[in-house]
């Protein structure tokens, strides 16, 4: 068999493959470019960026839970500035699509970050994370009210002719009522999930594990919920779903696609192999020619 | 360069009844190791541990050709890694972080090593013996942990040895015996690693004797490569941001940056 | 240091310890009987009872995920009077609470379990389940609704003097709204969690594992956000959580005292290890020694 | 009576690539255990998957101190079965389910087993060589996975050996070796146990010869005692009731009161 088509297309963005890196386990791209050439994933989504620097959160910030990783980073970022000056030549240069994943406390400053990006030729798209469940001021509002997120994602819409890409949270009752507010307010594309809400507790010193006391679930240990979640939004939404939550394989991302991803994310699992998303691109296309897949669009939401 | 490799094990040795040294082969890293990295270490693919675990280089063999790691087994991790079998392939990734500053020419180093801690100051003796004029303690809780220091490059230090209980060697803490060192002479710089309340009060000794310090920190890490912000340790005013990251600013910090109370 | 007091008071039902075992994993008490005492338990939770039997789920019901296991057993059990004949005697005859966890259709089949259990000696309290992800018909509607889930404990509140606890559902927004909801219609006590909706795809043939297509997760993977949300509700409601999810050893337990659970219940675990149970307990209670804890009423919430 | 046990490995045999023969001491259990009877099987605390692993009791030895388990590599959890050492302690829950029913005196009973299948008709036969008058047909998808076949037990019974692709053995399925012995001489029993599509093909050839057969499923299970209704088998009208339980019901079954067309 020929080489399968692997390209995805999202909002007026096409992605070479639809293998992405997701926002905060994949730093700014370098950190990874001693293990292989990021340039050829389908795109890497940065960290949050957020107007002005952001300190974080007070450690421990990360602490492992059976097959999970709980995390509360608290947004740290070197903010818009320094990213467009140390971060992103880096970032643009390579051929891939650069995606910035936007953060902030409230509309404005969401609406900064991308008015100041909007006319930038190294950004590709933003991924408008109103789902961020570390940090107090903002974020996961947005992302647990339709009539919020529609709004917020509605002035981004006035802002860029890129491609927008909301990224939900997983912690409401139905996602599909954020999708579908998030779709009409003019997103091209959704991604999901972010982390799930959780905490750990040390039971020698009764006291919360985090500094910042609560945190968000990510890896294989939220596979099965993220799935169902992209199942049954995929079925209420027409723009394309990026999926993630737990892809550690190929294997993984191929269930994603099934469940009704157009494109797949990997997040956590970049922190425990640093070569993994390349692995899971390499065997995405193995699979596709095994099975004799030649457009990967063909099995889009085939689980259905 | 940082590597992302599959290391044969060559050898695992008992040290004591939770310690292994292990030697690796990886040239790769070998050759770039520098005292202080670290590697993130994985033995298993789905039977084990989500994140890999960071382990400091112990040593690296005159080829070049492998690496020593000293591993205390503390949890699930460190059991997965130290009942792999000589022959297993072990993933590493590394040389991660920054090691000590390189010492000048006659510079008089002190090293203060709390258990396991003496691994990376082992490595240092080892690359460095020669370089800088080195005196080094080493210090444990009880006599059976004293073999860690049973060492062909600690020994030629002529590293002082103590016990928390005095069951071997000198009585006391490490830091007693560093106070006597330091009462000699002063040295220019005092390199230290172990458990964080030993690190805390060497720090707070260097601080009052006004010695410079540096210590090697023990955070958790989830990536160990600067990607995730995970490793965030509490600085003072004077490092000019609240937070330095141990993955890739560390973890050998100079330790009048880190703001000990917050840590 | 002498025993210390581990009983609990949850409505106006005294526990002498604080381990129990949750609804569908521990069958109806006699499957654990040749492991040991299954009488030394705090109490045990039945399968759901509903009027008439229930044939369940077509399989496959069950699938093991990373530390997890997704079911939709869909239900299965022997209906009101097969249970009142054939396992409740069994149960009665133990030194130990014995809760009934009731589910069903609609309001009417919770009612007729409650009333005709109301004034059964051999029971001494009822589990409403209002959060099975696994049937179509109700259940999980009641649970994701403030009004519709205090309508009908207030319902059932009227038909027995016997304690009632309010079987959570997590799969939603803000778990305390229904809390509150529930603790004024009446209810004694909250437990929680119940199962998160998930799925399993299988990658090679593109289709969902479970005969259900969709199903609910449990065990270790969502530890962190069972104590999330139990450390979160705690701070709401005054009366008394039971907490579960992926409890597994005695330091798990403990961790969901300090997050808020007066009581704790033992579910997957005990597929895994027949024995979790005891285990559970003997732990805790040795921990209380060690930490000269001489009532484990003393650590309850003590996490904030 | 089901016991829940720390049984000691005493031998971990080799047969194939993937298959490996274990030896347990577990007297409680050995004396317990009936042929078509299981056991839940755990190696690991933190570092493995989350369920026991259900395997079928492949034999007992003579002075009932030690059973045998035959098990395949197929996935995480076989896979840390078969690498625990010998002198470790392997973690049991047994004898669980319904077994073969005993045969009669001078029972004609024909047994049928694809692969690894085999264990459970094999201990049947080391059981009650004598009581009925057996003959077994062994099946195998290539030569390399004959040597599953390779025991003193099986061999006793002059057991006919077929592969799939003709490179060891008789060429042909397990089903057409039966269909020949059918053919010679109708038996009173069929027992069978193997891959689903051999069991229903079994079934098939049994209900269309009106023979009665017993087959041993494979089916998902998560507790293995009752206690979950996870392992639900779709049943025949006959049975009446839609499903049965594989772990307290079976995993032996009369073939016809199973619902094929729906398993
Ligand atoms: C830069 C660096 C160098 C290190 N060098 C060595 C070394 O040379 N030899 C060695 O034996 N160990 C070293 N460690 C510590 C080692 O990484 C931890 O002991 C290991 O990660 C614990 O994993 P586990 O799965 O065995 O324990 P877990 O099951 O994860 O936890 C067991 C206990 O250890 C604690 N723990 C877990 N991770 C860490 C951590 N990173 N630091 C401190 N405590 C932790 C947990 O809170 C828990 O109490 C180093 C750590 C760092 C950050
Ligand atoms: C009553 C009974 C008796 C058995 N006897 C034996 C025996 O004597 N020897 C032996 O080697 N195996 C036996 N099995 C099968 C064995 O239990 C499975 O192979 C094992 O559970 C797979 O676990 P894993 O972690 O290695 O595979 P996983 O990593 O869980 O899965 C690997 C693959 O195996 C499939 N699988 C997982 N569990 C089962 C299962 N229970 N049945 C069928 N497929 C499964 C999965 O779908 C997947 O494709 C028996 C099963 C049952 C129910
Ligand atoms: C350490 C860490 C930091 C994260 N930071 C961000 C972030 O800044 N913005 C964001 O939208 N998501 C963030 N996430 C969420 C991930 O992008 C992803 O949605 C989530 O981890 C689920 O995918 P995974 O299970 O593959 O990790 C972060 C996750 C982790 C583990
Ligand atoms: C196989 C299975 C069957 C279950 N059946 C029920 C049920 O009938 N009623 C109910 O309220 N909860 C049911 N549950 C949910 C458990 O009672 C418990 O709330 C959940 O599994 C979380 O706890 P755990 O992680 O310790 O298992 C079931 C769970 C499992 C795994
Ligand atoms: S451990 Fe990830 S940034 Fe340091
Ligand atoms: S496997 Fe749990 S009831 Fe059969």
């Amino acid at each position: 068999m020929n080489k399968p088509d692997l390209s995805v297309k999202i909002g007026n963005l096409t992605l070479k493959n639809p293998v992405l890196v997701s926002s905060g386990t994949f730093g700014y791209g370098w950190e990874f470019s001693d293990f292989y050439d990021v340039g050829m994933l389908g795109g890497i989504v940065t960290k949050a960026i957020t107007p002005l620097p952001r300190p974080g959160n007070p450690p421990p910030r990360t602490i492992e839970t059976p097959a999970g990783l709980l995390n509360a980073i608290g947004l740290e970022n070197c903010g818009l500035e320094a990213f467009i000056k140390e971060k992103l030549p880096f970032l643009g240069g390579l051929d891939t699509a650069v995606i910035v994943n936007v953060a902030g406390a409230g509309e404005d400053d969401y609406d900064k970050v991308v008015s100041e990006l909007a006319d930038n030729k190294d950004v590709d798209a933003f991924e408008i994370n109103i789902s961020c469940p570390n940090v107090k001021e903002g974020g996961i509002e947005f992302g647990t009210s339709p009539a919020s997120a529609s709004r917020l994602i509605g002035k981004l819409r006035k802002k860029t002719k890129k491609t927008i890409i909301a990224k939900l949270s997983p912690n409401v009752t139905d996602p599909s009522e954020i999708a579908i507010a998030v779709e009409d307010a003019g997103s091209d594309a959704i991604s999901m999930v972010n982390t799930f809400r959780g905490m750990a507790i040390d039971a020698e010193t009764g006291r919360p594990v985090l500094g910042n006391v609560t945190g968000g679930l990510s890896g294989p240990a939220i596979k099965p919920l993220a799935l169902y979640q992209i199942y049954r939004v995929s079925l209420k939404v027409k723009t394309p779903i990026i999926g993630m939550g737990g892809i550690t394989s190929a294997a993984d991302a191929i269930e994603f696609v099934y469940a009704g991803a157009a494109a797949v994310s990997v997040g956590t699992a970049n922190l425990v192999n640093p070569a993994a998303a390349k692995e899971i691109l390499d065997g995405m296309e193995e699979y596709c020619i095994r099975k004799e897949i030649s457009n990967i669009g063909d099995i889009i939401g085939k689980a259905h | 360069m940082k590597y992302l490799k599959k290391a044969k094990l060559i050898e695992n040795t008992v040290i004591t009844d939770d310690c292994r040294r292990l030697k690796l082969e990886c040239p790769e890293i070998a050759a770039e190791a520098a005292p202080g990295q670290f590697v993130q270490v994985r033995t298993w693919d789905e039977n084990g541990p989500l994140l890999s675990r960071p382990i400091s280089i112990a040593g690296v063999s005159n080829d070049r050709k492998h690496i020593e790691l000293w591993v205390r087994i503390v949890g699930k991790g460190t059991k997965a890694i130290c009942s792999a079998g000589v022959g297993d392939e072990v993933t590493l990734t590394g040389p991660l972080g920054n090691g000590f500053k390189r010492p000048e020419a006659g510079e008089l180093i002190y090293t203060a090593g709390g258990s396991l801690g003496a691994a990376p100051l082992r490595f240092f003796a080892q690359r460095f013996c020669g370089c800088g004029d080195l005196k080094c303690v080493c210090g444990a809780a009880t006599a059976c942990d004293m073999s860690i220091f049973d060492d062909p490059v600690i020994k030629s230090t002529g590293a002082v040895l103590t016990t928390d209980d005095g069951t071997m060697g000198k009585k006391g803490f490490v830091t007693d015996a560093l106070n006597e060192l330091l009462d000699e002479k002063a040295p220019d710089r005092i390199i230290a690693c172990g458990p964080h309340a030993m690190l805390k009060a060497v720090a707070a000794i260097a601080a009052e004797r006004r010695i410079k310090c540096e210590v090697s920190l023990d955070t958790y890490m989830s990536c160990g490569i600067g990607a995730c912000m995970g490793c965030a340790v509490p600085m003072s005013a004077e490092y000019g941001k609240p937070y330095a990251h141990a993955c890739t600013d560390g973890p050998v910090f100079d330790s009048k940056m880190i703001d000990w109370e917050a840590f």
